[in-house]
């Protein structure tokens, strides 16, 4: 049976993709942040997940206003990076699991979620920025990934409750799927950032703090949580961090928190990052020399 | 209607009448998608623009690379970027410039930890 | 207040469609659908709906299988009649009602239902023959009209419950929108009919009028149906019937049937009209020389 | 994954697995939708299967104008009716083949009150 082992939290900031992909990961404002990742390198190669369910949102790339899905999930066999106006990037062509998707989506629409099911769709820093501070610079990504996109953009986005929610559909849905697969849950996006509006620059290290420890342990805070209570403490674009909450539905009721980091800024953005495990797989998980929880810069 | 974070000082959430509003604005946005749309655009702005059902105040705001103006036009942030982008124009300097600060000013006060939301959290001062 | 002030549920046939636009409204084959639909005709020229939300599925129009959204509300100011392979019908644009709908979108997706927001959207036969059936041939709709568009080709769709939990949410959304606007829900698609396989022909009157009879007085046992039950009786495409579970949902909890008609066959399909009235405001909706429930056919 | 619904005869549910087979040949008739490739069908119906990834069968469905091979191959019945009407054929007339009747005898049958669920149900028997 295919299993839910550990979720990912990270930032997807476009620039963050800029800076490795023109060599800038050595100065000075970028390297605190690729070595931020460095732990979960290390974890991740060793975790070799077959599958990570990326869960992420589409900036004006895929899809545009004509077309708005509150979920999308992606079925098709492979997803091109998308050119956000400058050229895509440069990185692997994204390799999907279209049986494990298209079982996910028939699961969770009986379960009574409203997912638009996407059989092509160009993924864009969202979705790649991730994998690249997880994965680094290969030339073929050594899993494969179902994109998950949720809009964020057009008001009213999904509730955070209701992101959560999706994410316990979905891991009923993966605890049924009859081929043995080692899968993650990924949630990205945040974390605190504004780019809409004169407020533009806001960061808010507090509040970031308080929602990385609530996610591991009172999870049911964040779930509450009006849109207007993230836009106000974690900014217009913050919001976004109501995806980290699809990944932190996947894992279940209690979970541990190996690895934590926390710096600011990567552009306008705080980036945030961490790797909980289910508490009932915890141990089995743990198979580097892990860095016990901690925070970074 | 009126919304909850209407309370929210500087901070444009892009809800359905905006949406409205900016139609076409953003569809001008989301065809610079294309590299024969940006040389199109590049090479006669005004005439680019003018293929669009945009509002005056719409279109004098792109050519004045007005990314406020853009927002309170009805532009959509991830898609008024795109502007920038045939600019070849950093997200952090647009986000400069909606801040009204200089791009210098911001940076440094992005490496110096970003903007507090200490006083930018109410208007009504209720949080 | 916008209030739902009826019900209609209709069959959406394309060849009723192609009848009336080539003028073979009189010809033997057509003459009693048409005429099924005449006491419907009275009834709505006295009604004066300001508003349709019209519940009804694309046919490969204006969605490939690249993009299949659950549940698509059109939010558009206006809607064209889609070529569906031999030219766009000539019947009038569709105006819609924007505000209405990004207030219901607003609502609904907070209440955690997932729609896909349409800003373009050109609507085939599912939408336009109903309006033709009621409205005849004007020269422009005398309505606007929220095209909700529901997935039913691609497996699997929603359920039958989940379409009635949607309607329930829309009349909640409808009589908060300040506005005074007379609503009308309609559900379309069905009735029995299969073009899928060896079995292609099918129609089950018995079906059918179980459906109708337990859609005003027991619509529970309708939500509960599942898929597999709605293809068994009423065949592939008949599960368009859940279509009408949306509108009946709309209605609240006792609705007052005060028209039905049914006829066998219209090209491939039982064809299946009900006008429904919610129990509270059935009064003072019959306005006109309201036919008793009658059978026709 | 089996299903429910695989137990009723005579009857082609359209799941993902159907989708997935039938990708190019939805999207060959999607294509369709178009006049201009109406045209370049018509004018040479394999030079045009041939711009698309499809498998032979899929292909020979097509010139074939077999129906019930197209919704075998992963064909989806309201992409696959796209052809028909090309051809400015009936949809009635898709779905007698699809029957393995002629049109008139199936046209007699929907006029006579269609064809009867009774024995049509269940391939186990259990309905
Ligand atoms: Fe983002
Ligand atoms: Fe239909």
């Amino acid at each position: 049976m295919a299993r839910i082992t550990a979720g990912v939290g990270s930032s997807h900031v476009p620039a963050i993709g800029a800076a490795l992909d023109r060599g800038r990961t050595h100065q000075p404002e970028w390297r605190p942040i690729f070595a931020g990742y460095e732990w979960s390198q290390r974890w991740i190669a060793a975790e070799r997940p077959d599958v990570i369910i990326l869960v992420y949102n589409d900036h004006a790339s895929a899809f545009s206003l004509d077309f708005v899905p509150t979920f999308a999930i992606g079925c098709a066999d492979s997803f091109a990076p998308a050119d956000e106006g400058w050229g895509p990037r440069q990185v692997p062509e994204v390799i999907g699991h279209p049986e494990l998707a298209w079982h996910i989506a028939q699961s969770v629409i009986l379960e009574e979620f409203d997912l638009t099911l996407m059989d092509r769709m160009d993924v864009d820093h969202g979705l790649t920025v991730p994998l690249s501070l997880m994965f680094g610079q290969p030339t073929a990504w050594p899993v494969r990934v179902i994109p998950l996109a949720v809009n964020v953009i057009q008001y009213p986005a999904p509730t955070a409750n209701r992101c959560y929610r999706l994410g316990e559909a979905i891991a009923r849905a993966v605890a049924t799927f009859p081929e043995d697969l080692n899968v993650q849950v990924w949630g990205t996006g945040g974390m605190s950032h504004q780019l809409a509006g004169s407020r533009a620059g806001l960061i808010n290290r507090e509040f970031d703090t308080l929602f990385l420890d609530r996610l591991s342990e009172a999870p049911d805070a964040l779930r509450v949580m009006p849109h207007e209570e993230y836009i106000r403490e974690a900014g217009s674009e913050g919001m976004e961090l109501i995806m980290w909450l699809t990944m932190r539905g996947a894992l279940g009721p209690r979970v541990r928190e190996l690895y934590r980091f926390y710096h600011v800024p990567a552009s306008n953005t705080a980036v945030g990052h961490v790797v909980l495990v289910p508490e009932e797989t915890g141990e089995r998980s743990v198979t580097d020399d892990a860095v016990p929880r901690s925070a970074a810069a | 209607m009126t919304n909850a974070f209407d309370d929210i000082p500087g901070t444009v959430v892009f809800t359905g009448e905006r949406a409205r509003r900016g139609r076409h604005l953003n569809r001008f946005c989301m065809s610079l998608m294309k590299p024969e749309n940006r040389a199109r655009f590049l090479a006669d702005e005004r005439a680019y623009l003018d293929e669009w059902p945009m509002t005056e105040a719409q279109k004098r705001a792109v050519l004045e690379r007005d990314f406020a103006a853009m927002l309170e036009e009805g532009g959509n942030i991830f898609f008024v970027l795109k502007v920038a982008a045939v600019d070849g124009r950093s997200t952090q300097s647009v986000a400069a410039s909606l801040a009204g600060q200089t791009p210098e000013e911001y940076g440094a006060m992005m490496r110096a930890g970003g903007r507090s939301p200490e006083g930018l959290r109410s208007i009504s001062g209720r949080f």
